[in-house]
């Protein structure tokens, strides 16, 4: 009998002690960084021939308030030169721009193959082995193909911008989670409403419309937000290997060249990597508040 | 195609495929587009910059561009693929890469580098210390330790790899812009020492300016722009000898993300590796070529295979447009082989700022 | 057993026929696309050398599954049992999750050593840990009431309970997060090459080779990184077989 | 009866063919309905109710014999809409509202935006739950969420209802007011029902026959012709009767075999 | 009765207090129980029966009044293991055979594997499940998985059973065996029980006693004092017998307050 322990009362911190909470996790990992550079051998904590334990000398660990410092300095001496902030700024938005194509192309593609997956079973069993394999191919392999293919491609006055390399090799990294997700979630609906739609003589759109969707909601929120990661993981790494400038990836890479001589200026954009990922899965989870109601019953914690 | 579609103000449309990212490497190009001497040549230059995994010479092959610099090894390597493709003109007259390690550790001939860690890019960059190696009786395969060098130097900073690649107008300028923690200064020169493939007999071709050799074969109106691009080009390289301070200056505003004394150094350094040359800019010297393939067939990689197997046809090079442009550029009164050239002392910063 | 092998067999079986007809009949140049049978040639060439290549980078990989599987574990466990710690620690797993490789792997290498394997293993720790954290979290937060009070009535100490009902109603969610960090760890490990340590994975033959146009090389090293993901994922798969029978979680 | 049979089921065999071996459902089974008639199915688990229910419904094909529904084919009479259905579980769309869960069918349909919701307005005062409109499933009881499923099922007024043991998860109370509610709402939309239950009172209170299934292979054993007086005037009282008990007893001889009670430890299901 | 009572609840109340409002589960309900002694408790959804229930286990306690278990307080009484105590799900451990699901308790309280061994015999013997030792429950019917259940509750012959609608899930076939069993047991071990039900017969049919509840506040509006004989003895006859209906009756009626059917709509929980 489906008795509801619904009446549980809500333990989980609300909004504002949450946010503290995070802030004061940051705060814990800043204070072991300090910590234990400040007590941590320089050489690093060995086993043996390897280092167990990071070395602490700045180059590999530069002091937080060195980072923040940072931000608020000019990138290079020439005249006009943006504070690393803006540049950090500017380049996460380039990112974060074509990450969200990629997230979208993604989406569409894992969606597509969900849709087929889930109305034609021999599909499913014949593709979902490649779609997990797939992801094992690295993109330092795929980044030249796409790069290649991409520049064929002239119809009418389109022409394959550099960017779209990115897009699409973000996207690759993007369906896979949608794919996997949505599938599970349209065979999510019970067999009872499956057979009710039957019943109501409804066609396999309209049940897929009405009721598969609406019951892959609470598989394709994580999913989006999975994807959201890779999409943002995926746009960095093929910055770097298509050689896209402007990005965030970019920024990184060069920053990390100078990393010798400015070691706290590659965490400066390696932060604001992080933060384009926080910011992307988090826009994301908005998308969870529009579509509350297809997500009730789900537990809150 | 052979139409060439125009564009603003009646230039031509044409895309130059760098190796990299936008750097004093590549100060020539960046100056012909700055002082317009694509322009005077009826040219609309893009310069399109390449990553980790883009393959210059490919991106020429397929058409995606109009040319392309890149090192010959890996070009023949290409075109031994099927990579239809011509060396136009070879900026570079030397290698600039380097092999260096600290004083302390004693590695002042190749032989010394027995037993030791050895970084390497892969990728096509480790022939020249491959063949130094393979040529004293060193087996790169079990002799050494060869580790991948990523894009920054912490790693030799750090001593996890003894004897590191450099080349002179980039990397070993990256080591002379960190700190010595031992004394808080910057490193010198004085606490290294260098193994220098080219002045060892290893050096191989390095930035070429590659053209598609197909239409080079059927193509009037390529064949008379690849002349323009070359002539363009090489005016680009004089002025960047010319005005080191002014063209480092401009590469950083072209968007480079090192630092202005980084690019002045990488500026100066890139003259060292073109000027004076005696032949002319850009002029394929028939023994260094020579030099260049011997090494890529028998040099052997890590997976054990050489860069190329047979020796590459006539196609591979042609002195035809340098020639021209060479010829043309002598009438205007341009100094071209730069024989009194004086390379300056530039002081880095650190972090190349 | 015949429904789950034949399609994905007959699939893959059409796909290089169809890469290899289009190669074949549209005369595509090797360096802009090889031909499965080029790949297979050069896997044929060299297989001690992909073996070799694939033990090293699957090794790595495997360290790193493990170690980031245990960590990830070990850290759900107490943050279920302690919710101070769950609090505190969610936006450091938010920002893990979203950590990219390009970024770590070369921090990592100045932090721990470009001469040694530890920092590809720790990126591809790192690449597990977060889907092995997130879903065996959800996992010890999903006992079932009655199983709870069930413990509580028989006056069951805190660790039997967590023995008896807690850890294998997660297990499921347990694996289900590794299965999908099987694969992460693999490409992780593989990407990591690219930014230091020895040159002995399939990484660095991938862009040594690809750097050259020798696509067809690049792809037979693929191929090997596609057999270490398939091994991982089956062996995954296996495992959980192997040690959740008995069937569903309620 | 002059009318065509509401449901006509002729010999109809339906086999399961299982991985290893195959299960016989239904055997030779025929079952003809009334319009307007009342029929319960009962026996032990496994016998092949849901499986007769869900040929009707057109939701299982029959392996031999044919069904008609108002003398067309199940897959008709399905297209048709000529039939409501409720199931054991509610089976409420978690994400729609009470009043957008009744008017499902209607919106499947393209009934027209005024029209639902008149119709839905009055389902709702049918099955009393006016004021619950706009709650979702998850704030409702058992017992309310099945009368929404009830009302979703009537949302059409079709001349058929199928219900498989829709108040199997309800307590006893709430259960016997669902059923005079439910014997009370058939008579007057005039529906058939063929009502599948594992209660004897239960069936007994709402038929007006009771169909008596054995298992394996599923057949039909026993029909027992009740008289327990219209609909409109079952209440408490009927089911304190001593009509009512007899009923309950000849219906529970027919279902245990004249009290051959099973030895434990031979599962009947 | 010389014996201490196995059961005391004394003047207890139990109030939730919830978001916004607080819910009276129990007030000032008493009970008492002799060893060996079947009580039922029945009410409608809501009305504290499993809070009586979890309060005597010890698994939430009261807001004012005390328990007493054997003479103990209830806490002592569950580290003492006085009781077993099976839930409405069967709730067994999907991961455990159904032979380490029956040996759980005693695993947990380190009975020695011999020991451990041979009761999970007798047990399985005991609810006729010996041939399934080795199977998972999801290879078992709901009935089967219940007997798990109940023989995982005796495993260590507590003196007291406490039993939340365990038969609930059942169809009646079952159900009525599972009772017979369940009575048997009982008298054979002599423990005393305390058992919720919605089922009025299913309560007439088990108990010495029926305790009926009334809900908002939870209260004891009655007890009925059943005389259906020894326990041993009870069986199919029983549930036609004139005497069983009488006392059916009298159950309804004082559940239902004399015939007062409530209105559809207003909900009892
Ligand atoms: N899809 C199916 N595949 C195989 N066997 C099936 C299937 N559906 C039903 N059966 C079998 O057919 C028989 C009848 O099942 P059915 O669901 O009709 O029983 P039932 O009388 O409704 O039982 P219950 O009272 O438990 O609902 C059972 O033995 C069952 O195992
Ligand atoms: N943890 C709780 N928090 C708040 N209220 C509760 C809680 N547990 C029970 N209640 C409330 O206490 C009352 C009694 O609940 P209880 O579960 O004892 O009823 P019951 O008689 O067992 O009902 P049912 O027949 O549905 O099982 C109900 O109104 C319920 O809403
Ligand atoms: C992974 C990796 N590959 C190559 C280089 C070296 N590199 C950077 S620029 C340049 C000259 C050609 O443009 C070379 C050889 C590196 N640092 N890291
Ligand atoms: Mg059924
Ligand atoms: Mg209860």
């Amino acid at each position: 009998m489906p008795r509801r322990t619904a009446i549980r009362g809500n333990t989980a911190p609300g909004w504002p002690r949450r946010a503290l909470f995070a802030i004061g996790g940051v705060l814990v990992l800043a204070v072991v960084w300090e910590l234990y550079k400040a007590l941590g051998p320089v050489e690093g904590v060995r086993w043996g021939q390897t280092v167990v334990l990071p070395r602490t000398s700045d180059l590999a660990m530069p002091h937080l308030w060195a980072i923040f410092q940072r931000y608020g300095q000019p990138v290079d001496s020439s005249a006009g030169s943006p504070t690393v902030l803006a540049a950090v700024a500017r380049a996460s938005l380039v990112s974060l721009g074509i990450a969200a194509c990629g997230w979208a192309a993604g989406v569409v593609l894992g969606a597509l193959l969900a849709l087929l997956m889930v109305s034609w079973r021999l599909a499913e069993r014949a593709l979902l082995p490649y779609v997990i394999l797939s992801q094992t191919v690295p993109l330092i392999a795929l980044a030249p193909l796409v790069v290649t293919w991409g520049s064929q491609i002239h119809a009418g006055g389109f022409v394959w911008k550099q960017w779209m390399s990115v897009a699409a090799i973000a996207g690759y990294l993007a369906f896979f989670p949608i794919s996997v997700g949505l599938l599970r979630g349209l065979r999510s609906a019970p067999v009872t409403q499956l057979e009710l739609f039957r019943s109501f003589a409804a066609g396999w759109w309209r049940t897929l419309w009405s009721l598969r969707l609406p019951a892959a909601v609470t598989y394709l929120l994580p999913a989006l937000r999975i994807a959201a990661a890779a999409a943002v993981v995926g746009a960095i790494v093929a910055e770097v290997s298509t050689g896209m400038q402007g990005g965030i990836g970019r920024t990184i890479l060069a920053y990390g060249i100078a990393s010798g001589g400015d070691p706290a200026k590659p965490w400066a954009a390696i932060i604001g990597a992080v933060v384009i990922g926080l910011v992307v899965a988090g826009a994301v989870s908005l998308i969870g508040l529009g579509l509350r109601r297809f997500r009730r019953g789900e537990e809150s914690s | 195609s052979t139409t060439t579609p125009t564009s603003k103000a009646g230039l031509t449309p044409v895309k130059i495929q760098l190796q990299w990212a936008v750097q004093a490497q590549f100060a020539g190009y960046v100056e012909a587009v700055k002082q317009g001497y694509y322009k005077d040549e009826g040219l609309d230059v893009t310069l399109v910059p390449a990553g980790g995994d883009i393959v210059p010479q490919t991106q020429l092959a397929n058409g995606a561009v109009d040319y392309a610099i890149a090192w010959a090894p890996k070009a023949l390597a290409s075109r031994e693929q099927g990579a239809a493709i011509t060396d136009v003109a070879q900026i570079f007259q030397r290698s600039g890469t380097l092999q260096i390690s600290f004083k302390d550790k004693g590695i002042t001939s190749v032989k010394d580098l027995k037993g030791q860690t050895v970084g390497s890019w892969g990728g096509g960059n480790e022939f020249e210390p491959y063949a130094a190696m393979t040529k004293s009786g060193l087996d790169p395969a079990t002799d050494v330790k060869v580790v991948q060098q990523g894009f920054d130097m912490n790693a030799f900073l750090d001593g996890d790899i003894t004897a590191a690649q450099a080349m002179t107008y980039n990397e070993l300028a990256q080591v002379l812009e960190s700190k010595n923690p031992k004394t808080g200064k910057l490193y010198t020169l004085d606490d290294l020492n260098i193994l220098n493939w080219s002045d060892l007999g290893f050096g191989m071709y390095q930035d070429g300016l590659w053209a598609d050799t197909n239409k080079l074969k059927s193509d009037k109106a390529y064949q008379a722009q690849t002349v323009k691009v070359i002539a363009a080009t090489l005016k680009g390289w004089v002025y960047a000898r010319d005005h080191i301070d002014q063209t480092a200056a401009d590469v950083v505003a072209a968007g480079s993300q090192l630092g202005l004394s980084h690019q002045t150094w990488q500026t100066n350094e890139v003259d060292k590796l073109i000027w004076p040359s005696p032949d002319g800019i850009g002029k394929i010297d028939s023994k260094e070529w020579a030099q260049t393939v011997d090494i890529a067939l028998h040099t052997k990689n890590g997976s054990g295979a050489t860069v190329i197997s047979s020796k590459p046809d006539k196609d591979a090079y042609t002195n035809t447009y340098v020639d021209k442009a060479l010829a043309e550029l002598k009438k205007q009164g341009v100094d071209v082989t730069g024989e009194g050239f004086k390379p300056e002392t530039v002081t880095l910063q650190p972090g190349g700022k | 057993m015949w429904r789950t092998v034949v399609p994905p067999v007959v699939f893959g079986v059409l796909l290089i026929a169809a890469w290899q007809a289009f190669v074949v009949g549209a005369q595509i140049k090797p360096f802009l696309l090889p031909a499965p049978s080029a790949i297979w040639q050069m896997i044929h060439q060299n297989p001690a050398l992909i073996w070799r290549a694939s033990l090293v980078t699957g090794g790595n990989a495997l360290v790193g599954l493990i170690a980031g599987a245990l960590v990830a574990v070990v850290l759900a466990g107490v943050a279920a049992a302690v919710r101070v710690v769950d609090h505190l620690s969610a936006p450091i797993v938010a920002a893990i999750a979203v950590l990219p490789i390009v970024a770590v792997a070369p921090v990592l290498y100045t932090m721990f050593g470009a001469g040694s394997q530890l920092p590809r293993q720790i990126v591809a720790g790192i690449a597990a840990f977060a889907p092995v954290f997130l879903n065996t979290l959800r996992g010890l937060r999903q006992v079932r009431p009655v199983h709870r009070e069930l413990m509580t009535a028989y006056a069951a100490t805190p660790w039997q309970a967590t023995r008896a009902v807690t850890l294998p109603g997660a297990l499921p969610y347990l694996f289900s997060g590794v299965n999908v960090a099987a694969s992460l760890a693999v490409i992780s490990a593989l990407v990591a090459e690219y930014f230091g340590g020895p040159q002995t994975g399939l990484g660095s033959l991938i862009t040594s080779a690809a750097a050259n146009s020798g696509y067809a090389a690049a792809w037979a090293y693929v191929f090997g990184a596609i057999v270490v993901g398939l091994v991982f994922y089956l062996a995954t798969l296996g495992l959980e077989k192997a040690v959740s029978r008995g069937g569903r979680t309620a | 009866m002059t009318d065509i049979d509401a449901v006509q089921v002729e010999q109809v065999s339906r086999v399961f063919a299982g991985g290893r071996r195959t299960v016989t459902a239904l055997d030779d089974v025929s079952l003809s309905l009334a319009p307007g008639e009342f029929v319960s199915l009962i026996g032990p688990s496994g016998c092949g109710k849901s499986t007769l229910l869900r040929l009707i419904a057109d939701l299982d094909a029959p392996s031999s014999g044919t069904v008609s529904v108002f003398g067309k084919t199940a897959q008709q009479a399905r297209l048709d809409q000529d039939y409501g259905i409720a199931f054991q579980q509610a089976g409420l769309l978690p994400w729609r509202t009470v009043a957008a869960n009744i008017a499902l069918p209607l919106e499947l349909h393209k009934v027209p935006a005024s029209a639902r919701k008149s119709r839905v307005a009055e389902l709702l005062a049918l099955v009393g739950l006016e004021d619950f409109a706009s709650h979702y499933p998850d704030q409702l009881s058992g017992g309310m969420q099945q009368r929404v499923a009830i009302a979703r099922a009537l949302a059409e007024k079709p001349r058929l209802l199928l219900m498989d043991e829709p108040f199997g998860a309800l307590d006893e109370m709430t259960r016997e007011r669902m059923q005079t509610e439910l014997v009370r709402l058939a008579a007057e939309t005039g529906a058939a029902v063929v009502f599948v239950t594992h209660s004897i009172p239960e069936a007994v209170f709402l038929s007006d026959r009771v169909i008596v299934m054995s298992p394996r292979p599923g057949r039909i054993t026993r029909e027992i012709e009740l008289g327990l007086g219209p609909a409109a005037e079952r209440g408490e009282r009927l089911r304190e009767s001593t009509d009512f008990y007899a009923a309950v007893t000849a219906v529970r001889e027919a279902l245990h075999g004249e009290g051959a009670a099973l030895p434990v430890g031979v599962e009947t299901r």
